[in-house]
């Protein structure tokens, strides 16, 4: 049977943008609203817990930041292709939210005098993520957590598997879910959704992202018919740790660390002069990725060879108290105390600029549903986000989301009919899911999956690797079809989550694929071999994926620009 | 009261059942009235229990009851002990059955307990300061 | 340059024993223990391990994980006895050829390595673990020096992850107890000179079960992946209710800095 | 559907795998059972004093005479030990536990020893079992032989 929730508003995904925006929300819906917010694990372990450098935002105009300054870096970061009206309301609104986490409990990183400390990062001219230790994705979890825990109109659901979202006529009721621990199908009606379930980021397997982050808000939206913008750009973090992929956060580089390659020459001088280690981040994995091909790389293992990111510059005190965490890293996973040798890294993948495309306030065009956080693409970061935008980036539109649904909510009333298809389809989608449908194994369609996206679609991409890639993809997505499921219990079973789960990512693989062979010039982060120019000309336009009657569909939309006109991009 | 007050005098009355308990010690030994500063002494022969010489003997111990300041060091280290202990005995019972009526049927039974063990001690002193029964 | 000697992965170093306790509520059985043997690359973790099995052994055995970077705090379980972090625990520095896996203690099983944790977070969420103060336009921060920051930093460290409960000899017998964990997380916002919830937080803390429950045991501390030290919180904040008990404990609440010009807009 | 998995009681006991701490707070509780147990058959025997001399011989004898030898001596010794540890682990207990010298908070640091079990405790407890040696040593050989040294 199916359960049935009956929600004002719900919630998908407890990152920084879901629990930014279930708080606001609570905020302005005060009693009126009831409000439920769910994500696949627990509560306080998304992935934003992973976020390790900082969050920028404008803090010291005294001392020579400025709102513009802070735009111009994102929007040069971005290779131009971010929205220059989004930006600047991005910058504006950071401040505001960085000092808000401040008042919430957030132990920010001090400056003597009792004011909040700033440190360099990727990209940004000036000093401004603002950073606790370099554990700063982490901190603000579990501030924004906590803080939610005051609120007594939000109810929280922990482990339900969302697999998909309910919209009838353009109109949203509610989500379709699964209670992990027992198996039991849920179904949240609620006037308003907001999805925050973050980036696609396990379509890689050498990724800094946790095992968790696999898109599924992206493929659910995908599935519904809802726009993805600019799906093609992936990030890969230039310091991705040797052999797991685990992140050492751009703050090493902010606070004097330095890659060296086999030679020990710090090659980034020749790639980015000026800003040489502090280069974005498309850069520095280019250039990085370059040195390895050239053969001045470390042999690695399977087949992962590596670069050397030098921390002797930071001296051991500093490496102590601000980069513990990485410490912590080194130590456990490959037996290098930082402090001592330098670590074994190469490019990761790390962030998806693309997502569902949505407005200024997160609003998606299907009524009553937003979304929010790396889900979402408001183009601030264009085709490369610079470091530290992005913890700040759901903060600020985590509040958009909640604040503009909250509003929209208490302007209107009413109650939500389902109608019974919908109800036996959430039924019937889970134990259709069980039944096997051929003997493929799910797991080993995933690994298929990571070797094909490690090789085809990585920072080096053309267009031989990508169709070669797109056709293996397109034969993983007929066999995800014939999988068997071995385990059919109803209690916390991840074997079913892990089949949905990779049928989401090949889904989303074939987007992100497809539109990258569309796209036929080099753009921030996505770098085609055969097209190394910026083509301005034909591409400064935003990458729109839609699945159309089933056939996926890809159209352009102009950037919007203002005051800054595209130049080319040196560092 | 509050927990932190109760225990507060946990760990107040350990101290002085420290500092009490000192002198007990010391009774049965260096300040005992015996003439003869040992607790045990055996016929070497049969190993018999000669009870005579040692600081246990009655006659000792019951000077020692008879006398004002012993009576009030024992009362008083009697006090700290059954508050000590019966609220030690309260802290591990009470985690070991947690919550409900129990723990207070718990705690009114050791209450019970308490009162009964400090009666009888006091009964000792008390009596014995007046003369005997 | 020197090469590094990595502890990362290549090619399969030993096999190993894992002994995992098994528990499924459908098939009505009680809890018992399975065997499979692992092939061990240099770098693996329990994680890993545990990973290796579920796609290559036995498809049916479940585990909490998510960051594998020992940060979200899920994967909390009872390796050889201890209770670790399994995605932090390096399999070949065990030096064992079984290891035997348990679900953490102390809490309800799910389903094999699931821990059931609404304890845990119910606890937490019971001793307000917020900053209390009326809330405001935040126009400025809240001064705090890095001394005043330090009060309290090291106990933000805690990822809820929930071991410390399942070393606890306290928390194993009294399901009432607070735990470790949310005692310290009283602790750090009472420290917080932003917050001003003191008053608010004593009756659940210096309740019956709460701090004074503690014994000083330390396995928390002992268990505790992060460093958190949860037992000198505890301590120190029985500091602060036996000073209570004379001196009414007063909280200042921080000051507020000078306006800054970027957060009214203006830059 | 979840199944309990609690330790239990018997974890109170189980000391192994974790610090001296944890071996300290299992025999601090177990002592303290067994002197709390011995407090109230110590005032049932004393309160025999008022009972006349017959009844004391008898049950001083009785008390050091129980299984067909002369234990008297060993079962005091015994209770001399244990009360002498848990009145030693109490005072340090009663300073800790108040939070006295235990180190400020501090900055945790990969291998995270946690530093409230180190230090001034682990000076306290190196002091303290000197002491504890001592004088249970003392009142050992005084109860046996009735020499205080
Ligand atoms: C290692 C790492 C370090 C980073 N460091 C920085 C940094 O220093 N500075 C910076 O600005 N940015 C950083 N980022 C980027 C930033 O952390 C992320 O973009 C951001 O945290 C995304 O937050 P989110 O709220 O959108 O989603 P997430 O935090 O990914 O949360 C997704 C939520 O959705 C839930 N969910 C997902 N699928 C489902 C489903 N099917 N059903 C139910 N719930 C679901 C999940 O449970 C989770 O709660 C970093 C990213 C990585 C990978
Ligand atoms: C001589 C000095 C003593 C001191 C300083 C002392 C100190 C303490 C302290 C501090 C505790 C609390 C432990 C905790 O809560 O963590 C305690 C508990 C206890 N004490 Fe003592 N104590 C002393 C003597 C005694 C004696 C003589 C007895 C019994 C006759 C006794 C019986 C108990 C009991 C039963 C407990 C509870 C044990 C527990 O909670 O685990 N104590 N003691
Ligand atoms: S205090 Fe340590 S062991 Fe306990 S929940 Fe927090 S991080 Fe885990
Ligand atoms: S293990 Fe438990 S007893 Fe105290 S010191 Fe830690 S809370
Ligand atoms: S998987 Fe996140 S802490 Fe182990």
């Amino acid at each position: 049977m199916v359960e049935i929730f009956d929600y004002d508003l719900v919630i998908v995904g407890s990152g920084l943008a879901g629990l930014r925006a279930a708080i606001e929300a609570a905020r302005v819906g005060k009693d009126k609203l009831r409000i439920a917010i769910i994500a696949k694990n627990q509560l306080m372990r998304p992935h934003s817990i992973s976020a390790e450098g900082g969050s920028a935002a404008v803090l010291y105009t005294d001392e020579g930041d400025s709102f513009d300054l802070h735009a111009y870096d994102t929007i040069k970061g971005s290779d131009y292709l971010g929205d220059q009206d989004i930006v600047e309301f991005f910058v504006r609104q950071c401040p505001v939210d960085i000092l808000e986490l401040e008042h919430w409990g957030v132990p920010w990183a001090r400056r003597e005098d009792g004011r909040v400390a700033q440190r360099p990062f990727g990209g940004h001219s000036f000093p401004r993520a603002t950073f606790a230790s370099d554990k700063t994705g982490f901190y603000e979890v579990h501030a924004l957590y906590d803080t939610l825990l005051k609120y007594g109109n939000i109810d929280k659901f922990h482990e339900q598997f969302v697999y998909d979202v309910i919209i009838e006529n353009n109109r949203f009721k509610g989500v379709m879910a699964f209670d992990i621990p027992t198996g039991q199908v849920r179904i949240f009606k609620a006037r308003a959704g907001i999805i925050a379930t973050g980036g696609l980021g396990r379509l890689y397997g050498y990724t800094t992202y946790s095992h968790l982050v696999t898109g599924d808000g992206l493929a659910i939206a995908l599935r519904r018919g809802i726009k993805l913008k600019d799906i093609e750009f992936v990030q890969f973090h230039p310091t991705g740790l040797v052999p797991s992929g685990i992140l050492i956060t751009e703050g090493v580089r902010g606070d004097g660390g330095i890659l060296r390659n086999a030679k020990g020459e710090r090659f980034m001088e020749r790639y980015a002069p000026t800003k040489k280690d502090l280069a974005p981040r498309d850069i520095v994995s280019r250039s990085m990725m370059t040195e390895i091909l050239e053969g001045k790389g470390f042999k690695g293992p399977n087949g992962l060879d590596y670069l050397l990111l030098d921390f002797s510059p930071i001296g051991t005190e500093k490496i102590k108290e601000k980069l513990s965490q990485v410490r912590d890293i080194g130590n456990h996973y490959v037996g290098i105390d930082p402090v001592d040798s330098p670590l074994p890294v190469r490019p990761s993948a790390h962030y998806t600029m693309g997502g569902i495309d949505v407005s200024r306030t997160g609003f998606t065009g299907v009524t009553g549903l937003w979304a929010a956080g790396e889900t979402a693409c408001y183009s601030v970061h264009g085709s490369n986000r610079l470091g530290a935008n992005s913890t700040s980036e759901c903060v600020v539109f985590g509040k958009m989301a909640g604040d503009d649904s909250a509003k929209w909510l208490l302007s209107g009333s009413g109650s939500i009919d389902l109608s019974e298809g919908e109800r036996s389809f959430a039924e019937n989608f889970v134990a259709d899911a069980y039944r096997d449908k051929g003997d493929n194994d799910p797991y080993e369609i995933k690994r298929e999956l990571w070797t094909t996206m490690d090789k085809d679609a990585y920072v080096f991409r053309n267009e031989k690797d990508l169709t070669e890639g797109l056709s293996k993809i397109r034969g993983l997505i007929e066999k995800s079809k014939k999988i068997s499921i071995s385990e059919k219990g109803n209690v916390y079973n991840q074997n079913l989550i892990t089949s949905l789960e990779m049928k989401n990512l090949v889904e989303l693989a074939e987007v992100v694929v497809y539109s990258a062979l569309q796209r036929k010039e080099s753009r921030g982060s996505h770098f085609r071999t055969d097209f190394p120019k910026r083509d301005d000309d034909n591409y400064l336009k935003h990458t729109i994926a839609q699945r159309v009657d089933g056939a996926l569909q890809i159209t352009y939309r102009p950037v919007t620009l203002t005051k800054w006109k595209p130049e080319p991009r040196v560092y | 009261m509050r927990e932190s007050q109760i225990m507060f005098l946990q760990y107040l009355t350990g101290i002085l059942v420290l500092v009490f308990g000192s002198f007990h010690f010391l009774l049965i030994s260096v300040l005992s009235p015996s003439p003869e500063k040992i607790l045990y002494i055996y016929n070497g022969a049969n190993a018999t229990h000669v009870l005579v010489g040692g600081t246990l003997y009655y006659t000792w111990v019951k000077a020692v009851y008879s006398s004002l300041i012993w009576g009030s060091v024992f009362e008083l280290l009697l006090t700290f002990l059954v508050y000590h202990v019966f609220n030690g005995f309260r802290v591990i019972l009470s985690e070991l059955i947690p919550g409900g009526r129990a723990e207070k049927i718990i705690t009114y039974a050791l209450l019970v307990v308490a009162l009964v063990v400090f009666i009888w001690g006091s009964r000792t002193v008390v009596v014995s300061l007046a003369g005997g029964l | 340059m020197e090469t590094l000697v990595l502890k990362g992965f290549g090619e399969v170093v030993k096999t190993v024993t894992f002994r995992v306790r098994r528990y499924d509520p459908e098939k009505k059985e009680i809890p018992k223990y399975e065997e499979y043997k692992v092939p061990v690359q240099k770098g693996m973790t329990i994680l890993d391990g545990i990973l290796y099995i579920k796609e290559h052994l036995d498809h049916s055995l479940s585990a909490r994980y998510s960051c594998r970077m020992g940060i979200c705090g899920s994967c909390g379980m009872i390796i050889n006895g201890k209770e670790k972090l399994a995605c932090q625990t390096q399999i070949l520095e065990l030096g064992k050829d079984l290891i035997k896996v348990d679900p953490m203690g102390n809490y309800g099983i799910v389903k094999d390595l699931v821990p059931e944790l609404s304890k845990l977070f119910n606890n937490h969420q019971s001793v307000k673990p917020f900053i209390v103060r009326e809330e405001e336009e935040p126009k400025s921060e809240f001064l705090q020096t890095p001394d005043q920051r330090e009060k309290y930093a090291m106990f933000t460290d805690c990822i809820l992850c929930g071991l410390c409960l399942s070393a606890c000899p306290t928390s194993a017998s009294d399901e009432l107890y607070l735990g470790p964990q949310a005692l310290a997380q009283s602790f750090r916002y009472i420290v917080d000179n932003r917050d001003l919830g003191f008053e608010e937080r004593l009756n659940v803390v210096d309740s019956k079960h709460g701090v004074w429950r503690c014994h000083f045991s330390g396995a928390c501390s002992e268990v505790c992946p992060k460093g958190v030290d949860p037992a000198l919180a505890i301590q120190l904040l029985r500091k602060v209710m036996t000073t209570n008990i004379f001196v009414k404990y007063q909280q200042k609440g921080a000051t507020r800095g000078p306006e800054r010009k970027s957060a009214l807009g203006v830059s | 559907m979840t199944i309990e998995n609690k330790k239990g009681w018997i974890s109170w006991f189980n000391p192994f795998k974790y610090g001296t701490d944890r071996w300290m707070f299992a025999l601090h509780r177990l002592t303290g059972i067994a002197l709390g147990l011995y407090l109230i058959a110590h005032v049932w025997e004393t309160s025999n004093i008022l009972n006349g001399q017959v009844t004391w011989d008898k049950i001083m004898v009785d008390l050091d005479y129980p299984f067909g030898a002369h234990y008297g001596p060993f079962i005091l010794s015994l209770i001399l030990i244990v009360a002498v540890y848990h009145a030693l682990n109490g005072i340090r207990l009663t300073i800790v536990e108040n939070g006295l010298m235990l180190p400020k908070p501090y900055r945790p640091e990969f291998p995270y020893k946690a530093k409230s079990l180190r230090g001034l405790n682990n000076l306290l407890k190196i002091v303290l079992g000197i002491f504890m040696i001592l004088i249970s040593a003392i009142g050992v050989i005084f109860i046996f032989t009735g020499v205080i040294v």
